[in-house]
């Protein structure tokens, strides 16, 4: 649990978004800034974050599937940032990603067999006629029936596809797989059987995971550390357990308190974050949140926050974090009242 | 949408919306899909009540029945809407058009696409305000001495002021495609409740909002609600949102209500197998263990299971709940759920 | 306000519809002509538009048509004469003719128009090549001088390039013409000129005939190619005249309450190419069975109507030099089938391609004919319609590369039938014009040559010289001559008057019409 | 788990089964439109008595241009059930044989413009660079101009005929197919399995042929279905102005051209050939958009 | 908008020039001698020749090509060879006859295929909506030509009420010919007070139109049946609704207008059918017209006149679609 597996430093990945006639781009959609990050072998590294904040984006750099602006990032202590085209297939079969939308990752023209062969030709170890079997293993792995190995993707639910995505995953024997937004377009009672589903995965086969989401409440489920995005920066990194216990950032907490809890008797309310996501293509200056937060000084419209440590693998980007840390009692009364 | 409809006296109740065996079938490829199966329920005035459900449900298609919206599409409606000494699915269609919008409106999931692209807010909010608010635009244009449009203009200003909308006047130049998902959703509810309706239907209302703006949204419409003595009816797959907010509950499953109780009721004490399986799935806050869950899926409704719905899924399904469908029965007070479980009980 | 409109449109119509028939009686008469114009310059003129211009235009005299008592008529020339080695002929002029210009016609108005038509050199401007020169005697006087004997007479009323024309367009050139001006001293004046789709043959007043009597007036021309058009106005009188009409409603419009069809002689032919050039066409018995494998009869009934016969030779019956001695290739399919076998070719077992022009209708109606008949001794026919231009460049570009039959329909320029056979089928060497048989026979060339030179002092030894020489040819079999058509004018009961003059064709001298 | 290769086998005929259900089941969607299968049948009709025009006319010979002077003309009779032309041929025959050039220059049409259209629509809507802007170039030239009228203009240059035509017409035709296979990719190349395979490391002509390609089948052949009928009438706007089918030989528009002279009294040698064209483009429009509700459920029949 | 404008214009010029660069070298490809075409009749080889130095046919062909296309600015089109006129003189002469039919046959193709298609989606399902369907499914079934001799045969030879082909009666060519000033002959007629011939032209121009809308009007009304009925499936049409609005307000306003850009888009490709139609249909009627010109130009080779016609009926084309364009650009926001 203490090496890393993917290390990113200063990862920066920005779109065109006008150009001169002659391609030139003259403004960027800023949709990863100075993303730092490590993620540990075995871990489950959640990122959360709401809808444009470049979460997704930031699995696909990581995966090197959009066109990195800047930084490195290195994988089981390869390079992999500098790498284009075929000479990333070597490191492809090692990185997975599953999908959020799962009728949309599945050709519905190609039945469960010829999906999860995609897959299997990337593993070397396997031959053609091993296929059928090691589907069958697949299936049996994400808890699907192997009689179904022919059948096309359109006579399956929403969590089955999923399940499906799951299985092609897998086939190639990976060490990290992205889950981007996985469960986000199923029903909560299906919803649960993914995620206890990915969790024992991980637990069989050794897997790291990124668990993209947007769903807070899921987080202390799937992963054990989160990371929390705005605006194409990480703002914060906890244990799964403590963040919602102990929010060290403005941001992180009014994430927190706008979540509806399932239990009426919650005194929580719900907390109000005023103002509008800030856009990735004109960001504010300073710390990104300061328009929005409650705490903000001078100083934050004016100088970048630096990383704060507050603990072995967590950190924080404010400019005030511990003073906000001892007034937690404090605004949290004031908040219920 | 053809209707038949036994017409029947109605009990009077205090309810100001009163669902009665509401039986909703469409015709599709594979045949004819019973979506909704008996679904009855009342609304009283001023109270928020959550129809809470899973996808395929019928959750959202009980909210389109009320209203009769199904425009021309193939399928058949049957049962009891009654408000206000109406029964609404024995309305002409031009009888329902001065309801709908005027006296029962309705907010949709996707608030974008809610709004017509081709026009500017500002048109198509003035229309509805020429359509509801008459007297007010009089009253407007006597005491500011003003022209009609500019006291349309005016009385515009003023509702989108209401649902904390700021730069209204570039807002009222804007077409759907230039706004935020946020802001266009606080545009429909001002549409909604231009003529404080005395039904709001929130069908999904802030499903596809991220929960920072969901939280906006929901004690935006809850205040305006009480301040204009609307009751919501809110469909929701978030069970969050009806712990939140809501002042009752109905659970819905493949097309029938299971469970109907005061929110507390329900959330402390779930009497119905499936409500139990569907809060024991819900994710909660820092809580780092095994979720559960209700095994296997919602079924097909084109050949739905005979007797009760969710006996296939029903750890507790006994004989009979596989022969006949069971009724709804009063558990406790103000607690009504449909199981035999209960049923038998009694 | 929009009833009150609707009622003022209706009623307002019903007048119109009802005045179509109103106009008839006048002396206006519509012409739906299917004969377009290439050129207007009378100089140049060798084409369809032959109709209008010998209305607009006169030439010294005019062939009558065929049993008239005397051979010619005069017109602007009031007589000629001769001299005794036929190498001069002096015409003697028609007093107080006006052009439409205004000028007096006079000999030198004649001199002028015929040395403008030889210098241009255009059209049919070859029919002058023996012309040595032209002397103007007096002002009515005018005296041509031939290099050899030919038939002058002929082709000073010939119907292309004899026109004369006024002196006042000696700068103008055709495009002049072509804007629809004329400089004639015919009946009748070009009006209204525009796009080449219609326009008005307007009564020319100081016509020196005169406007006594009956007379048609005023002819509104209304290009119209279509022949189902052209039945349609005849026969709701919305024309007088029209050229063409589809050939299986000829029946109705003969019995037609107020149409009729007039007949009369044409020395217009169909006849049918063989490309000598190339095998199997190159072997005379290949030709010769296919010229009886033609199934001439059925030809004239479905293609004609009924209205032709099987032609003899080049020159059609009637006309000088088409007698019944020329020798004729009956349809027999045995004799084809035998001739083939001798030629080498038992059973046929070869492959033929066959043009025609694709707005001739005529020609598409019987060349399947030909096509199926030729099927029968076993000659596959590949049929090719394309417009009269490529068909005919195809032709005269590359023998080697050309078709293998092709189909013409042909005319005299002038009455003597020289033009024909020597156009048709004497040596053109490397750039054919019209001998698209590509035929070469050094004794033809020079038989016809001598009877051309002897017409004038000897008729009927010229006459007995056309007659051998084209039954030279009938044994080389070149061509095979098809039908000749009888002329005929699908009209209206009320117009009188029309003759139809082979030498001529396709000429109503509208002058001589009226309408009843 | 183990599986013997029996069983494996087993679940595949399960399978197959299964989807011969999903073929039943569209064959039965098609069997409830009472007019697709009405056009159905007529179309089975007629695509078989133009295959075995030789066998099923009655005057095969007449069919194939021979003539028959005797009985020009004539009326629909009990001997020539649609009456015979100028040339006295049958009518009928005529109809089957022209059916040949009709329907079958049509299918021929469509297909090849397909078999050209589809592969550069592929390329165009997945690499978007260079070459892909160039096709979409082209193929906006072509459409930017009637596709009829470069069909005539081709015939012209090059001589009239049922096979210059033909050709003639696929030039202006395979554009169409390029458009709508390139505008289909530009939103499946957004579908999530497509970058799900550029995952896998798999590269373009992989993509293009495994991914893209099966899933615009449907699109283009319901496309092919709707463009039969106007590919009939196209072959028939050539032939009517003489540039098409020449003589002997008759589609059906050359035939409504030979009977349009004889239209005010022998209506029906161009009212027949007419008949069949019309009867038949009507079958295989409906058709056409009968299977497209069928394959391609929500998308707009236009 | 402006740069939209700026970029559809440069576009059009740019398809112009690409356009007459392919017809010129695709009529100079054509088969037949241009210059014996031009002299026409028995020429000698060196009148051919002459007439090949006056056309500038002796030079070569991009020396021939750089000498089009300064004519071609100044609007020269050459001379016709034919009707021995210049093309552009001819063309303007044909148009505006050709485009009284165009015009007319697509304003009610348009409005007559919008509205059968509202009325079809407004009754979905119902008998109302069957019929419709099989009559425009008919509609775009049929050949033009074919129709245009069916309605002659029924129209004239049957009932008698409309002439068989022509503009004009010809008495009213003696009795009240039609001046030219505009080249529209309702118009003409119209300005210079001859209500004689107004009303026979447009007698005579019924049967014309009606054969030239038949096509576009089933293409227009399926589309926007189809069109319609998608839109009223979207989520603000269901909101329209629910807010109360009428339903006839929801289908003739909100629906119509959010459907338009496709109807627009179709209206705007079936100019490109009517003008093509328009060479049936005119040869049939015998109205001279532009296609009856270009018809003429084809039969007999007439290459500058070729040129001329393709250029036109490309340039009116692209027009149309550029106009459309434009249109939907106003009615419709969301396309940037």
């Amino acid at each position: 649990m203490n090496e890393s597996l993917m290390t990113l430093s200063k990862v920066n990945t920005w779109f065109a978004n006008e150009k001169t006639i002659t391609g030139k781009p003259v403004s960027w959609i800023k949709a990863v800034n100075d993303v730092t990050l490590n993620i540990y072998k075995g871990e489950s590294l959640g990122l959360v974050g709401e809808s444009g904040c470049g979460k997704s984006t930031l699995g696909r750099t990581i995966l090197r599937l959009v066109p990195l602006h800047s930084g490195g990032i290195r994988f089981m202590g390869d390079d992999i940032a500098s790498l284009y085209g075929k000479k990333l297939r070597p490191f492809r079969s090692k990185m997975q990603m599953v999908f959020q939308d799962p009728k949309a990752s599945l050709n519905p023209k190609m039945n469960i067999f010829k999906i999860l062969s995609e897959a299997l030709y990337l593993n070397t170890v396997l031959g053609k006629k091993d296929f059928l079997e090691q589907g069958v293993k697949l299936l049996n792995l994400v808890d699907l029936r192997p009689e179904h190995i022919f059948r096309y993707p359109h006579e399956f639910s929403g969590g089955q596809q999923q399940r499906i995505s799951i299985a092609r995953a897998l086939a190639t024997d990976p060490d990290f797989i992205v889950f981007d937004e996985a469960t986000s377009a199923l029903d909560v009672s299906v919803q649960a059987q993914v995620i206890n589903l990915i969790h024992e995965l991980r637990r069989q086969l050794k897997l790291t995971y990124l668990f993209i989401s947007h769903d807070l409440s899921i987080m202390a489920h799937a992963c054990d550390r989160v990371a929390v995005m705005y605006a194409g920066q990480i703002v914060e990194v906890q244990k799964a357990q403590s963040l919602f216990s102990a929010p060290r950032h403005p941001y992180t907490r009014a994430l927190k308190d706008a979540v509806p809890v399932a239990d009426p008797s919650s005194k929580k309310g719900l907390s109000i974050l005023k103002g509008e996501v800030a856009k990735l293509s004109d960001l504010p200056s300073g710390c990104y949140f300061h328009p929005r937060c409650e705490f903000k000084q001078d100083i934050c419209s004016k100088e970048p926050p630096d990383v704060y440590k507050t603990g072995k693998r967590s950190w924080v980007r404010c400019h005030f974090q511990e003073a906000l840390w001892e007034q937690r009692e404090l605004m949290d009364t004031k908040e219920s009242a | 949408m053809e209707k038949t409809i036994p017409q029947k006296a109605r009990q009077k109740t205090k309810a100001i919306l009163e669902v009665r065996d509401l039986n909703v079938a469409f015709k599709t490829a594979r045949g004819k899909a019973k979506i909704l199966e008996g679904v009855n329920f009342e609304l009283f005035p001023k109270e928020i009540l959550a129809l809470v459900g899973e996808t395929g449900s019928g959750k959202s298609v009980t909210a389109k029945s009320i209203l009769n919206l199904f425009g021309n599409y193939p399928g058949q409606i049957q049962g009891q809407v009654w408000f206000d000494t109406q029964d609404l699915l024995t309305l002409k269609d031009a009888q329902l058009e001065s309801i709908r919008g005027n006296r029962i409106s309705m907010v949709f999931q996707n608030p974008q696409s809610s709004i017509n692209p081709l026009f500017t807010l500002g048109e198509q909010i003035s229309r509805l305000i020429r359509l509801y608010l008459v007297p007010e635009i009089k009253m407007a244009r006597q005491e500011n001495n003003l022209t009609e449009k500019q006291a349309v203009i005016h009385i515009a200003r003023q509702k989108l002021n209401e649902v904390g909308l700021t730069d209204i006047d570039r807002l009222l130049k804007s077409y759907a495609g230039e706004i935020s998902g946020g802001m266009a959703q606080r545009y429909r509810i001002a549409l909604a409740l231009l003529s404080s309706p005395e039904i709001l239907i929130a069908d999904e209302a802030t499903s596809a909002l991220d929960v920072t703006v969901q939280a906006h949204i929901l004690k935006l419409m809850k205040a305006l609600c009480q301040k204009k003595q609307t009751a919501i009816l809110f469909i929701t797959h978030d069970l969050g949102i009806a712990a939140q907010i809501c002042d009752r509950v109905a659970v819905m499953y493949a097309g029938r209500i299971v469970e109907v109780a005061k929110t507390k009721s329900l959330f402390e004490n779930p009497l119905h197998p499936y409500t139990r399986g569907l809060l024991k799935a819900v994710p909660k806050f820092g809580k780092k263990e095994d979720l559960s869950f209700v095994p296997g899926m919602i079924p097909d409704l084109v050949h739905p299971p005979k007797g009760c719905r969710f006996h296939t899924r029903c750890s507790q399904a006994m004989t009979i709940c596989r022969r006949e469908k069971p009724r709804r029965v009063a558990a406790e007070s103000r607690h009504d759920v449909s199981c035999f479980l209960y049923e038998l009980e009694k | 306000m929009v009833h009150r409109l609707i009622k003022f449109m209706f009623f307002a119509f019903i007048p119109f519809l009802l005045a179509a028939n109103v106009w008839a009686a006048e002396k206006n008469m519509v012409f739906a002509s299917p004969y377009g114009v290439t050129t207007l310059d009378p100089s140049v003129s060798y084409s369809t538009e032959l109709g209008y211009m010998a209305n607009i235009y006169e030439t010294l005299i005019r062939v009558n048509p065929p049993g008239s008592s005397d051979l010619f008529s005069y017109l602007l020339a009031t007589g000629y004469s001769a001299s005794a080695d036929g190498l001069e002929y002096t015409f003697t002029l028609r007093k107080g003719v006006k052009f439409h210009d205004g000028t007096n016609f006079n000999a030198q108005a004649v001199k002028f128009s015929i040395e403008r038509t030889k210098k241009l050199g255009k059209g049919a401007g070859f029919i002058w090549a023996d012309l040595k020169e032209i002397q103007v005697i007096d002002d009515y006087t005018v005296k041509f001088v031939l290099n050899i004997p030919v038939p002058l007479p002929q082709i000073a009323a010939s119907a292309y390039a004899s026109y004369i024309m006024s002196p006042g367009v000696k700068d103008k050139d055709s495009a002049w013409f072509n804007k629809g001006n004329d400089a004639g001293t015919g009946p009748y004046m070009l009006k209204n000129y525009k796009d080449g789709e219609s326009w008005m043959l307007a009564k020319f007043e100081q016509y020196w005939g005169g406007w006594d009597g009956k007379h048609v007036e005023n002819i509104l021309v209304k290009y119209t190619k279509d022949p189902l058009t052209q039945l349609q106005m005849l026969q709701a009188d919305q024309a007088m005249l029209v050229g063409r009409i589809p050939l299986d409603s000829y029946p109705s419009v003969k019995k037609g309450k107020n149409t009729k069809v007039l007949y009369g002689p044409s020395y217009q032919n169909y006849m049918a190419f063989f490309n000598t050039t190339r095998p199997p066409l190159d072997n005379v018995k290949v030709r010769k069975a296919l010229a009886h494998a033609i199934p001439y009869d059925d030809i004239i009934t479905i293609g004609f109507n009924g209205m032709a016969s099987q032609a003899r030779g080049p020159v059609p019956q009637g006309q000088f030099g088409g007698t019944e001695d020329v020798i004729q290739h009956k349809y027999d399919l045995e004799l084809a089938k035998k001739l083939l076998a001798e030629a080498g070719h038992k059973g046929g077992g070869f492959k033929l391609s066959l043009s025609y022009a694709a707005e001739n209708a005529q020609e598409a109606r019987f060349a399947p004919l030909i096509q199926s008949e030729f099927k029968k001794i076993g000659v596959e026919v590949e049929i090719k319609a394309l417009a009269w231009n490529t068909q005919w460049s195809m032709a005269k570009e590359d023998p080697k590369k050309a078709q293998d039959i092709f189909l013409l329909l042909w005319w005299p320029t002038y009455s003597d039938p020289y033009e024909t056979l020597f156009s048709l089928l004497h040596d053109e060497g490397k750039k054919p014009v019209w001998n698209l048989a590509y035929y070469r026979n050094a004794a033809y060339d020079d038989m016809i040559r001598k009877a051309y030179e002897t017409i004038g002092s000897n008729p009927q030894k010229a006459l007995q010289l056309y007659v051998d020489a084209q039954n030279l040819v009938q044994n080389d079999v070149p061509v095979a001559w098809v039908v000749d058509i009888v002329a005929n004018w699908p009209m209206n009961k009320k117009l009188q008057g029309l003759v139809m003059n082979p030498a001529y064709p396709n000429v109503p001298f509208f002058y001589e019409m009226h309408l009843e | 788990m183990e599986l013997q290769a029996e069983s494996y086998e087993q679940m595949a005929k399960q399978v197959v089964k299964e989807h011969r259900q999903v073929k039943w089941f569209l064959l039965g969607q098609l069997l409830k439109r009472k007019a697709a299968m009405l056009s159905l049948i007529i179309l089975v009709l007629t695509v078989t008595a133009a295959l075995f025009a030789p066998w099923v006319a009655p005057y095969p010979d007449q069919g194939m241009g021979a003539v028959n002077i005797s009985q020009r003309l004539s009326p629909p009779s009990n001997e020539h059930l649609l009456g015979t032309d100028i040339y006295g041929r049958d009518m009928l025959s005529r109809v089957i044989c022209g059916a040949r050039i009709s329907i079958f220059g049509g299918m021929f049409i469509v297909v090849t413009a397909a078999f050209i259209g589809v592969p550069l629509g592929l390329w165009a809507g997945y690499n978007e660079g260079k070459s892909g802007a160039v096709i979409i170039k082209v193929v906006e030239l072509f459409l930017s101009f009637p596709a009829t009228l470069i069909a005539m203009a081709i015939t012209i240059l090059f001589g009239a005929g049922w096979s210059t035509a033909l050709i003639a017409l696929v030039i202006p035709w395979w554009p169409w197919y390029t458009r709508l296979v390139q505008g289909e990719v530009l939103s499946i190349k957004q579908m999530l399995y497509v970058e799900a395979a550029r995952m896998l490391g798999y590269g373009k002509i992989y993509i293009i042929f495994r991914h893209l390609l099966p899933n615009v089948i449907t699109p283009v052949i319901v496309m092919i279905l709707l463009d039969l009928g106007p590919a009939i009438i196209a072959i028939g706007l050539l032939s009517f102005l003489g540039l098409g089918t020449q003589p002997p030989m008759a589609d059906w528009g050359l035939m409504v051209w030979e009977g349009a002279q004889n239209i005010l009294s022998e209506w029906w040698i161009a009212i027949v050939p007419g008949c069949a064209m019309f009867i038949v483009v009507t079958a295989f429009n409906i058709f056409g958009d009968a299977l497209k509700d069928i394959l391609t459920p929500g998308r707009s029949s236009g | 908008m402006l740069l939209f404008l700026f970029k559809r214009f440069a576009g059009l010029i740019a398809l112009l020039v690409v356009l007459s660069t392919l017809v010129f070298f695709f009529t100079r490809s054509l088969p037949g001698d241009v210059a014996a075409l031009y002299v026409g009749g028995t020429a000698k080889a060196e009148e051919i020749e002459r007439a090949r130095v006056e056309l500038g046919l002796d030079k070569p062909l991009i020396v021939q090509y750089k000498c089009y296309i300064q004519k071609l600015l100044q609007g020269d089109m050459g001379i016709s060879l034919r009707t021995h006129r210049p093309v552009m003189q001819d063309l303007m002469e044909k148009i505006p006859m050709s485009m009284e039919l165009v015009c007319w046959a697509l304003l009610f193709a348009a409005s007559g295929g919008v509205l059968l298609g509202v009325t079809a989606a407004y009754h979905q399902g119902s008998l109302l909506d069957e019929v419709i369907k099989w009559f425009t499914s008919a509609a775009v079934s049929i050949p033009i030509f074919f129709f245009a001799l069916l309605l002659q045969l029924f129209f004239f030879n049957v009932l008698g009420w409309f002439p068989l082909q022509g503009r004009l009666d010809t008495f009213l060519e003696f009795s009240n010919p039609i001046e030219n000033i505009t080249g529209f002959s309702l118009v003409d007629t119209i300005i210079t007070g001859n209500f004689a011939a107004f009303f026979n032209v447009a007698w005579h121009m019924v049967l014309p139109v009606a054969a030239l809308t038949i096509g576009p009007l089933g293409i227009i009304a399926r589309l926007t049946r189809s069109a319609l009925l998608d839109v009223m499936q979207q989520d603000y049409i269901l909101a329209a609704r629910a807010s109360g609005i009428s339903e006839w307000v929801l289908f003739f306003y909100y629906g119509l207008r959010n459907a338009l850009s496709p109807v627009l888009t179709v209206i705007g490709l079936s100019v490109a059918l009517i003008l093509l139609s328009t060479f049936y249909v005119e040869m049939i009627f015998n109205w001279p017209g532009i296609g009856y010109y270009a018809l003429a130009a084809i039969m007999s080779l007439d290459y500058t006149a070729l040129m001329g016609v393709s250029l036109m009926i490309g340039t009116v084309y692209v027009m149309a679609n550029t106009l459309m364009d434009i249109v939907r650009r106003i009615v419709d926001p969301r396309i940037k």
